[in-house]
Protein backbone atom coordinates (compact mmCIF):
# COMPACT_ATOMS: atom_id res chain seq x y z
CA UNK A 1 0.00 0.00 0.00
CA UNK A 2 2.00 3.14 -1.41
CA UNK A 3 1.32 6.28 -3.16
CA UNK A 4 3.84 8.59 -4.95
CA UNK A 5 3.12 11.88 -6.16
CA UNK A 6 6.21 12.98 -8.12
CA UNK A 7 7.77 14.50 -11.28
CA UNK A 8 10.55 12.08 -12.27
CA UNK A 9 9.23 8.96 -14.25
CA UNK A 10 8.62 5.22 -12.99
CA UNK A 11 10.02 1.82 -13.92
CA UNK A 12 6.91 0.10 -13.95
CA UNK A 13 9.28 -3.69 -13.65
CA UNK A 14 10.46 -2.31 -10.66
CA UNK A 15 7.94 -1.15 -8.55
CA UNK A 16 5.96 -4.30 -9.75
CA UNK A 17 9.25 -6.53 -8.12
CA UNK A 18 8.70 -4.30 -4.98
CA UNK A 19 5.34 -4.54 -4.81
CA UNK A 20 6.09 -8.42 -4.73
CA UNK A 21 8.86 -9.00 -3.42
CA UNK A 22 9.77 -10.44 0.30
CA UNK A 23 6.18 -11.97 0.70
CA UNK A 24 6.08 -15.34 1.36
CA UNK A 25 2.64 -15.10 0.05
CA UNK A 26 -0.16 -16.51 -2.16
CA UNK A 27 0.50 -13.90 -4.88
CA UNK A 28 0.15 -14.89 -8.37
CA UNK A 29 -2.04 -11.99 -10.28
CA UNK A 30 -0.46 -8.82 -10.92
CA UNK A 31 -2.98 -6.13 -13.06
CA UNK A 32 -1.13 -2.71 -13.96
CA UNK A 33 -2.49 0.10 -15.67
CA UNK A 34 -0.24 2.77 -17.21
CA UNK A 35 -1.34 6.08 -18.41
CA UNK A 36 0.55 7.67 -21.15
CA UNK A 37 0.30 10.95 -22.83
CA UNK A 38 -1.35 10.70 -26.58
CA UNK A 39 0.56 12.10 -29.43
CA UNK A 40 -2.59 12.67 -30.89
CA UNK A 41 -5.44 13.97 -29.66
CA UNK A 42 -8.78 13.88 -32.29
CA UNK A 43 -7.36 15.69 -34.99
CA UNK A 44 -4.66 17.50 -33.17
CA UNK A 45 -0.95 17.22 -32.49
CA UNK A 46 0.20 17.25 -28.96
CA UNK A 47 3.65 18.82 -28.04
CA UNK A 48 3.58 18.91 -24.49
CA UNK A 49 1.34 18.10 -21.56
CA UNK A 50 1.61 20.14 -18.43
CA UNK A 51 -0.04 18.50 -15.51
CA UNK A 52 -1.41 20.69 -11.98
CA UNK A 53 -2.16 19.28 -9.29
CA UNK A 54 -2.78 20.38 -5.27
CA UNK A 55 -0.40 19.29 -2.90
CA UNK A 56 -1.64 17.74 0.11
CA UNK A 57 -5.16 17.16 -1.05
CA UNK A 58 -4.13 14.82 -4.23
CA UNK A 59 -2.11 12.27 -1.68
CA UNK A 60 -5.43 12.44 0.94
CA UNK A 61 -7.78 11.65 -2.15
CA UNK A 62 -5.56 8.70 -3.41
CA UNK A 63 -4.92 7.31 0.12
CA UNK A 64 -9.38 7.32 0.47
CA UNK A 65 -8.80 5.63 -3.06
CA UNK A 66 -6.55 2.96 -1.83
CA UNK A 67 -8.25 2.49 1.45
CA UNK A 68 -11.61 1.81 -0.04
CA UNK A 69 -10.00 -1.24 -2.51
CA UNK A 70 -8.47 -2.80 0.38
CA UNK A 71 -11.47 -2.76 2.24
CA UNK A 72 -13.62 -4.81 -0.61
CA UNK A 73 -10.61 -6.70 -1.89
CA UNK A 74 -8.97 -7.88 0.85
CA UNK A 75 -5.79 -9.27 0.87
CA UNK A 76 -4.04 -7.42 -2.01
CA UNK A 77 -1.50 -5.11 -2.48
CA UNK A 78 -1.55 -1.74 -4.12
CA UNK A 79 0.52 1.10 -5.88
CA UNK A 80 -0.15 4.33 -7.52
CA UNK A 81 2.41 6.56 -8.72
CA UNK A 82 0.94 10.26 -10.56
CA UNK A 83 3.69 12.53 -12.19
CA UNK A 84 3.02 16.04 -12.29
CA UNK A 85 4.86 19.02 -14.50
CA UNK A 86 5.62 18.98 -18.18
CA UNK A 87 5.08 15.81 -19.84
CA UNK A 88 5.88 15.26 -23.28
CA UNK A 89 3.86 12.47 -26.15
CA UNK A 90 4.40 8.68 -25.32
CA UNK A 91 5.73 9.57 -21.53
CA UNK A 92 4.33 7.48 -18.68
CA UNK A 93 2.15 9.68 -16.54
CA UNK A 94 0.13 6.96 -14.33
CA UNK A 95 0.61 4.14 -12.33
CA UNK A 96 -1.90 1.76 -10.77
CA UNK A 97 -0.66 -1.90 -9.89
CA UNK A 98 -2.99 -4.58 -7.42
CA UNK A 99 -1.17 -7.77 -7.10
CA UNK A 100 -3.13 -10.38 -5.75
CA UNK A 101 -4.04 -14.29 -5.03
CA UNK A 102 -6.27 -14.54 -8.01
CA UNK A 103 -6.93 -12.37 -11.40
CA UNK A 104 -9.98 -11.42 -10.90
CA UNK A 105 -9.72 -9.37 -7.57
CA UNK A 106 -6.41 -8.08 -9.28
CA UNK A 107 -7.92 -6.96 -12.46
CA UNK A 108 -11.46 -5.76 -10.87
CA UNK A 109 -9.52 -3.66 -8.11
CA UNK A 110 -6.71 -1.86 -10.67
CA UNK A 111 -9.65 -0.99 -12.29
CA UNK A 112 -11.58 0.41 -9.41
CA UNK A 113 -8.16 2.07 -8.58
CA UNK A 114 -7.66 3.83 -11.55
CA UNK A 115 -11.60 4.84 -12.31
CA UNK A 116 -11.90 6.59 -8.87
CA UNK A 117 -8.59 8.26 -9.32
CA UNK A 118 -9.90 9.46 -12.96
CA UNK A 119 -12.54 11.54 -10.80
CA UNK A 120 -11.23 12.28 -7.01
CA UNK A 121 -7.87 13.06 -7.48
CA UNK A 122 -7.21 16.53 -8.31
CA UNK A 123 -5.26 16.79 -11.21
CA UNK A 124 -5.69 19.18 -14.03
CA UNK A 125 -4.25 18.75 -17.57
CA UNK A 126 -3.46 21.32 -19.56
CA UNK A 127 -2.34 20.74 -23.23
CA UNK A 128 0.11 22.34 -25.67
CA UNK A 129 -1.15 21.79 -29.17
CA UNK A 130 -0.53 22.81 -32.73
CA UNK A 131 -3.53 24.33 -32.42
CA UNK A 132 -3.06 26.59 -29.00
CA UNK A 133 -2.98 25.55 -25.38
CA UNK A 134 -6.20 24.83 -23.16
CA UNK A 135 -7.52 22.98 -20.09
CA UNK A 136 -8.29 19.45 -20.74
CA UNK A 137 -12.39 19.43 -19.92
CA UNK A 138 -13.32 16.40 -18.12
CA UNK A 139 -15.26 13.65 -19.78
CA UNK A 140 -18.80 12.04 -19.01
CA UNK A 141 -17.09 8.63 -19.61
CA UNK A 142 -14.85 8.93 -16.62
CA UNK A 143 -17.45 10.31 -14.23
CA UNK A 144 -19.70 6.69 -15.62
CA UNK A 145 -17.02 4.66 -14.71
CA UNK A 146 -16.44 5.52 -11.38
CA UNK A 147 -19.92 6.03 -10.43
CA UNK A 148 -20.80 2.35 -11.37
CA UNK A 149 -18.55 1.44 -8.33
CA UNK A 150 -20.74 3.49 -5.65
CA UNK A 151 -23.63 0.93 -6.39
CA UNK A 152 -21.55 -2.08 -7.25
CA UNK A 153 -21.47 -4.68 -4.09
CA UNK A 154 -20.31 -7.81 -6.03
CA UNK A 155 -16.60 -7.45 -7.37
CA UNK A 156 -18.34 -9.12 -10.26
CA UNK A 157 -18.03 -7.10 -12.87
CA UNK A 158 -20.80 -9.12 -14.93
CA UNK B 1 -9.45 31.46 5.92
CA UNK B 2 -6.91 30.46 3.04
CA UNK B 3 -8.17 30.04 -0.43
CA UNK B 4 -6.77 28.26 -3.26
CA UNK B 5 -7.58 27.86 -7.12
CA UNK B 6 -6.46 25.35 -9.18
CA UNK B 7 -6.68 25.29 -13.13
CA UNK B 8 -8.54 27.45 -15.26
CA UNK B 9 -10.55 28.81 -12.00
CA UNK B 10 -7.06 30.44 -10.80
CA UNK B 11 -6.25 31.85 -14.23
CA UNK B 12 -9.91 33.93 -14.36
CA UNK B 13 -9.84 34.90 -10.40
CA UNK B 14 -5.79 35.46 -11.41
CA UNK B 15 -4.81 34.05 -8.37
CA UNK B 16 -3.16 30.95 -7.10
CA UNK B 17 -4.30 31.58 -3.23
CA UNK B 18 -5.08 33.86 -0.71
CA UNK B 19 -5.92 34.25 2.89
CA UNK B 20 -9.34 36.32 3.74
CA UNK B 21 -11.60 37.20 6.57
CA UNK B 22 -15.31 35.83 5.87
CA UNK B 23 -17.90 37.86 6.45
CA UNK B 24 -20.16 36.50 9.63
CA UNK B 25 -22.85 35.17 7.00
CA UNK B 26 -20.40 32.57 5.56
CA UNK B 27 -21.45 29.62 7.54
CA UNK B 28 -21.47 27.15 4.57
CA UNK B 29 -20.35 26.28 1.46
CA UNK B 30 -22.97 27.70 -0.07
CA UNK B 31 -23.03 31.09 1.72
CA UNK B 32 -19.43 31.33 0.47
CA UNK B 33 -19.85 30.47 -2.94
CA UNK B 34 -22.54 33.29 -2.87
CA UNK B 35 -20.15 35.52 -0.92
CA UNK B 36 -16.87 34.88 -3.25
CA UNK B 37 -19.19 35.87 -6.61
CA UNK B 38 -19.67 39.23 -4.91
CA UNK B 39 -15.78 40.11 -4.84
CA UNK B 40 -15.16 41.39 -7.72
CA UNK B 41 -16.20 40.37 -11.76
CA UNK B 42 -13.15 38.17 -11.84
CA UNK B 43 -15.08 36.34 -9.30
CA UNK B 44 -18.04 36.21 -10.59
CA UNK B 45 -16.92 34.97 -14.00
CA UNK B 46 -14.79 31.93 -12.85
CA UNK B 47 -18.08 30.90 -10.32
CA UNK B 48 -20.30 31.75 -13.32
CA UNK B 49 -21.18 28.21 -13.85
CA UNK B 50 -21.09 26.12 -10.84
CA UNK B 51 -21.70 22.78 -12.39
CA UNK B 52 -18.27 23.24 -13.53
CA UNK B 53 -16.67 24.35 -10.22
CA UNK B 54 -15.83 21.80 -7.50
CA UNK B 55 -15.08 22.99 -3.77
CA UNK B 56 -12.94 21.32 -1.45
CA UNK B 57 -12.97 22.23 2.17
CA UNK B 58 -9.55 20.79 4.08
CA UNK B 59 -8.42 18.87 1.20
CA UNK B 60 -12.27 17.07 0.83
CA UNK B 61 -15.01 17.35 -1.28
CA UNK B 62 -17.70 19.15 0.39
CA UNK B 63 -21.35 19.99 -1.20
CA UNK B 64 -23.44 22.79 -0.21
CA UNK B 65 -24.38 22.62 3.49
CA UNK B 66 -21.06 21.35 4.40
CA UNK B 67 -19.83 23.84 7.43
CA UNK B 68 -16.85 26.50 7.02
CA UNK B 69 -14.84 28.48 9.14
CA UNK B 70 -12.06 30.93 9.13
CA UNK B 71 -9.67 28.41 9.96
CA UNK B 72 -10.38 26.49 7.01
CA UNK B 73 -8.81 25.50 3.84
CA UNK B 74 -10.87 25.92 1.03
CA UNK B 75 -10.08 25.33 -2.34
CA UNK B 76 -11.91 25.87 -5.71
CA UNK B 77 -10.77 24.45 -9.07
CA UNK B 78 -12.55 22.31 -12.39
CA UNK B 79 -13.71 18.93 -12.56
CA UNK B 80 -10.64 16.92 -12.45
CA UNK B 81 -8.43 15.60 -15.34
CA UNK B 82 -5.98 13.36 -14.35
CA UNK B 83 -4.77 9.78 -14.55
CA UNK C 1 0.51 -8.25 -32.23
CA UNK C 2 3.78 -10.68 -31.02
CA UNK C 3 3.79 -13.97 -28.93
CA UNK C 4 6.71 -14.97 -27.09
CA UNK C 5 7.02 -18.37 -26.08
CA UNK C 6 10.04 -18.37 -24.40
CA UNK C 7 12.31 -20.50 -21.20
CA UNK C 8 13.68 -17.27 -20.76
CA UNK C 9 12.48 -14.45 -18.14
CA UNK C 10 10.83 -11.31 -19.73
CA UNK C 11 11.07 -7.43 -18.67
CA UNK C 12 7.80 -6.04 -18.50
CA UNK C 13 8.88 -2.17 -18.66
CA UNK C 14 10.94 -3.35 -21.74
CA UNK C 15 8.25 -5.08 -23.40
CA UNK C 16 5.31 -2.13 -22.54
CA UNK C 17 7.74 0.28 -24.29
CA UNK C 18 8.63 -1.73 -27.26
CA UNK C 19 4.84 -2.31 -27.35
CA UNK C 20 3.94 1.45 -27.17
CA UNK C 21 6.80 3.05 -29.43
CA UNK C 22 7.06 4.48 -32.36
CA UNK C 23 3.51 4.67 -33.36
CA UNK C 24 2.87 8.14 -33.56
CA UNK C 25 -1.00 7.07 -32.40
CA UNK C 26 -3.61 7.83 -29.95
CA UNK C 27 -2.19 4.79 -26.97
CA UNK C 28 -3.09 6.50 -23.73
CA UNK C 29 -3.76 3.03 -21.92
CA UNK C 30 -1.74 -0.24 -21.44
CA UNK C 31 -2.94 -2.73 -19.21
CA UNK C 32 -0.92 -5.63 -18.52
CA UNK C 33 -1.25 -9.20 -16.55
CA UNK C 34 1.80 -11.20 -14.83
CA UNK C 35 1.31 -14.04 -13.69
CA UNK C 36 3.53 -15.13 -10.71
CA UNK C 37 4.77 -18.83 -9.67
CA UNK C 38 3.13 -18.71 -5.84
CA UNK C 39 4.94 -19.58 -2.69
CA UNK C 40 1.93 -20.89 -0.83
CA UNK C 41 -0.49 -22.70 -2.49
CA UNK C 42 -3.45 -23.77 0.39
CA UNK C 43 -0.89 -24.92 3.21
CA UNK C 44 1.40 -26.26 1.17
CA UNK C 45 4.85 -24.59 0.29
CA UNK C 46 5.96 -24.94 -3.12
CA UNK C 47 9.91 -25.27 -3.90
CA UNK C 48 9.41 -25.34 -7.39
CA UNK C 49 6.96 -25.15 -11.02
CA UNK C 50 7.45 -27.38 -13.99
CA UNK C 51 5.88 -25.93 -17.16
CA UNK C 52 5.64 -28.46 -19.88
CA UNK C 53 3.59 -27.32 -23.37
CA UNK C 54 3.06 -28.53 -26.52
CA UNK C 55 5.60 -26.65 -28.75
CA UNK C 56 3.72 -25.60 -32.07
CA UNK C 57 0.01 -25.87 -30.78
CA UNK C 58 0.99 -23.51 -28.46
CA UNK C 59 1.51 -20.57 -30.78
CA UNK C 60 -1.51 -21.47 -32.91
CA UNK C 61 -3.98 -21.44 -29.89
CA UNK C 62 -2.70 -18.19 -28.64
CA UNK C 63 -2.03 -16.05 -31.95
CA UNK C 64 -5.94 -17.50 -32.10
CA UNK C 65 -6.88 -15.45 -29.14
CA UNK C 66 -4.74 -12.83 -30.05
CA UNK C 67 -6.37 -12.98 -33.63
CA UNK C 68 -9.64 -12.85 -31.61
CA UNK C 69 -9.19 -9.87 -29.38
CA UNK C 70 -7.60 -7.63 -32.23
CA UNK C 71 -11.48 -8.53 -33.99
CA UNK C 72 -13.13 -7.33 -30.66
CA UNK C 73 -11.10 -4.92 -29.71
CA UNK C 74 -10.00 -2.85 -32.80
CA UNK C 75 -7.45 -1.32 -33.10
CA UNK C 76 -5.11 -2.09 -30.03
CA UNK C 77 -1.84 -3.44 -29.89
CA UNK C 78 -1.06 -6.91 -28.10
CA UNK C 79 1.60 -8.44 -26.96
CA UNK C 80 1.62 -12.12 -25.00
CA UNK C 81 4.45 -14.02 -23.39
CA UNK C 82 4.13 -17.55 -21.88
CA UNK C 83 7.84 -19.61 -20.19
CA UNK C 84 8.14 -23.06 -20.22
CA UNK C 85 10.66 -25.34 -18.12
CA UNK C 86 11.64 -25.06 -14.43
CA UNK C 87 10.15 -21.95 -12.62
CA UNK C 88 10.53 -20.90 -8.54
CA UNK C 89 8.48 -18.90 -6.45
CA UNK C 90 8.17 -15.13 -7.53
CA UNK C 91 9.24 -15.98 -10.73
CA UNK C 92 7.21 -14.55 -13.65
CA UNK C 93 5.19 -16.86 -15.86
CA UNK C 94 3.40 -15.04 -18.21
CA UNK C 95 2.58 -11.88 -19.76
CA UNK C 96 -0.10 -10.30 -21.76
CA UNK C 97 -0.53 -6.55 -21.99
CA UNK C 98 -2.88 -4.66 -24.73
CA UNK C 99 -2.38 -0.93 -25.33
CA UNK C 100 -5.26 1.36 -26.29
CA UNK C 101 -6.65 4.77 -26.71
CA UNK C 102 -9.09 4.15 -23.87
CA UNK C 103 -8.81 2.32 -20.69
CA UNK C 104 -12.00 0.30 -20.95
CA UNK C 105 -10.62 -1.55 -23.80
CA UNK C 106 -7.26 -2.32 -22.75
CA UNK C 107 -8.83 -3.82 -19.64
CA UNK C 108 -11.52 -6.04 -21.45
CA UNK C 109 -8.81 -7.06 -24.11
CA UNK C 110 -6.01 -7.60 -21.73
CA UNK C 111 -8.50 -9.84 -19.41
CA UNK C 112 -9.53 -11.59 -22.73
CA UNK C 113 -6.42 -12.89 -23.87
CA UNK C 114 -5.59 -14.61 -19.85
CA UNK C 115 -9.16 -15.88 -19.78
CA UNK C 116 -8.53 -17.63 -22.58
CA UNK C 117 -5.20 -18.46 -22.56
CA UNK C 118 -5.94 -20.24 -19.29
CA UNK C 119 -8.01 -22.69 -20.97
CA UNK C 120 -6.92 -23.46 -24.61
CA UNK C 121 -3.03 -22.44 -24.54
CA UNK C 122 -1.67 -25.97 -23.92
CA UNK C 123 0.54 -25.76 -21.02
CA UNK C 124 0.53 -28.25 -17.99
CA UNK C 125 2.25 -27.39 -14.30
CA UNK C 126 3.92 -29.67 -12.22
CA UNK C 127 4.19 -28.51 -8.57
CA UNK C 128 7.37 -29.60 -6.39
CA UNK C 129 6.16 -28.66 -3.24
CA UNK C 130 7.19 -29.95 0.56
CA UNK C 131 4.55 -32.66 0.46
CA UNK C 132 5.49 -34.10 -3.06
CA UNK C 133 5.14 -33.87 -6.68
CA UNK C 134 2.21 -33.45 -8.78
CA UNK C 135 0.23 -32.26 -11.51
CA UNK C 136 -1.95 -29.29 -11.40
CA UNK C 137 -5.38 -29.80 -11.95
CA UNK C 138 -7.70 -27.23 -13.77
CA UNK C 139 -9.87 -24.72 -12.00
CA UNK C 140 -13.79 -24.41 -13.13
CA UNK C 141 -13.39 -20.95 -11.76
CA UNK C 142 -11.12 -20.58 -14.99
CA UNK C 143 -13.32 -22.26 -17.31
CA UNK C 144 -16.28 -19.85 -16.22
CA UNK C 145 -14.01 -16.80 -16.87
CA UNK C 146 -13.20 -18.29 -20.30
CA UNK C 147 -16.79 -19.37 -21.05
CA UNK C 148 -18.69 -15.62 -20.59
CA UNK C 149 -16.65 -14.59 -23.13
CA UNK C 150 -18.49 -16.71 -25.76
CA UNK C 151 -21.47 -15.28 -24.89
CA UNK C 152 -20.60 -11.72 -24.72
CA UNK C 153 -21.39 -9.42 -27.56
CA UNK C 154 -20.80 -5.98 -25.92
CA UNK C 155 -17.21 -5.40 -24.41
CA UNK C 156 -18.80 -3.73 -21.44
CA UNK C 157 -18.44 -6.26 -18.64
CA UNK C 158 -20.97 -4.78 -16.89
CA UNK D 1 -0.27 -41.16 -37.43
CA UNK D 2 1.89 -38.99 -35.13
CA UNK D 3 0.42 -39.73 -31.72
CA UNK D 4 1.22 -37.02 -28.61
CA UNK D 5 1.07 -36.74 -24.90
CA UNK D 6 1.48 -34.43 -22.53
CA UNK D 7 0.95 -34.34 -18.58
CA UNK D 8 -0.12 -36.98 -16.83
CA UNK D 9 -1.26 -38.60 -20.29
CA UNK D 10 2.20 -38.67 -21.00
CA UNK D 11 3.79 -40.24 -17.65
CA UNK D 12 0.14 -42.97 -17.58
CA UNK D 13 0.77 -44.26 -21.23
CA UNK D 14 4.87 -44.20 -20.98
CA UNK D 15 5.69 -42.60 -24.07
CA UNK D 16 5.96 -38.64 -25.42
CA UNK D 17 5.03 -39.47 -28.56
CA UNK D 18 4.71 -42.35 -31.16
CA UNK D 19 4.07 -42.82 -34.87
CA UNK D 20 1.38 -45.73 -35.61
CA UNK D 21 -1.00 -46.22 -38.38
CA UNK D 22 -4.42 -46.29 -37.17
CA UNK D 23 -6.96 -49.55 -38.84
CA UNK D 24 -9.56 -48.13 -41.45
CA UNK D 25 -12.33 -48.50 -38.88
CA UNK D 26 -10.60 -45.27 -37.05
CA UNK D 27 -11.76 -41.95 -39.41
CA UNK D 28 -13.14 -39.92 -36.60
CA UNK D 29 -12.18 -38.49 -32.58
CA UNK D 30 -14.65 -41.08 -31.49
CA UNK D 31 -13.14 -43.95 -33.35
CA UNK D 32 -9.94 -43.42 -32.85
CA UNK D 33 -10.40 -42.93 -28.83
CA UNK D 34 -12.23 -46.39 -28.93
CA UNK D 35 -9.58 -48.15 -31.19
CA UNK D 36 -6.55 -46.25 -28.60
CA UNK D 37 -8.54 -47.54 -25.16
CA UNK D 38 -7.93 -51.25 -26.75
CA UNK D 39 -4.07 -50.93 -27.25
CA UNK D 40 -3.17 -51.93 -23.63
CA UNK D 41 -4.07 -51.10 -20.00
CA UNK D 42 -1.56 -48.25 -20.12
CA UNK D 43 -3.75 -46.75 -22.54
CA UNK D 44 -6.87 -47.93 -21.22
CA UNK D 45 -5.59 -46.45 -17.81
CA UNK D 46 -4.64 -43.06 -19.52
CA UNK D 47 -8.33 -42.78 -21.24
CA UNK D 48 -9.89 -44.00 -18.50
CA UNK D 49 -12.00 -40.49 -17.49
CA UNK D 50 -13.06 -38.73 -20.74
CA UNK D 51 -14.17 -35.74 -18.63
CA UNK D 52 -10.51 -34.82 -18.11
CA UNK D 53 -8.83 -35.99 -21.40
CA UNK D 54 -8.58 -33.21 -24.41
CA UNK D 55 -8.13 -33.73 -27.86
CA UNK D 56 -5.66 -31.66 -30.57
CA UNK D 57 -6.11 -33.06 -34.30
CA UNK D 58 -3.30 -31.05 -35.97
CA UNK D 59 -3.15 -28.24 -33.33
CA UNK D 60 -6.33 -27.75 -32.72
CA UNK D 61 -9.24 -28.73 -30.24
CA UNK D 62 -11.25 -31.36 -31.64
CA UNK D 63 -14.47 -32.53 -30.61
CA UNK D 64 -16.21 -36.41 -31.28
CA UNK D 65 -17.37 -36.27 -34.77
CA UNK D 66 -13.96 -34.44 -36.29
CA UNK D 67 -12.44 -36.55 -39.17
CA UNK D 68 -8.80 -38.50 -38.15
CA UNK D 69 -6.71 -39.85 -40.32
CA UNK D 70 -3.58 -41.01 -40.56
CA UNK D 71 -1.65 -37.86 -42.06
CA UNK D 72 -3.03 -36.44 -38.71
CA UNK D 73 -0.80 -35.07 -35.82
CA UNK D 74 -3.04 -36.25 -32.77
CA UNK D 75 -2.61 -35.05 -29.08
CA UNK D 76 -3.96 -36.55 -25.81
CA UNK D 77 -3.73 -34.27 -22.91
CA UNK D 78 -5.82 -33.51 -19.60
CA UNK D 79 -7.21 -29.59 -19.39
CA UNK D 80 -4.28 -27.04 -19.74
CA UNK D 81 -3.38 -25.30 -16.40
CA UNK D 82 -0.92 -22.73 -18.01
CA UNK D 83 -1.02 -18.81 -17.36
Amino acid sequence: MAIYVQSEDFDLSAELKQLTANTASTIGAVVSFVGLVRDIIGETSLTALELEHYPGMTERQLAAIEAEAHQRWSPIKTLIIHRYGRLHPGDQIVLTIVASTHRATAFDACRFLIDRLKTDAPFWKQEETTQGTHWVASREEDNQASARWKNKTSTNLE
Amino acid sequence: MKILYFSWVRSKIGLAEETVTAPNRVNNVASFLAWMETRGPNYADALANPAIVRIAVNQDYASANHPINNDDEVALFPPVTGG
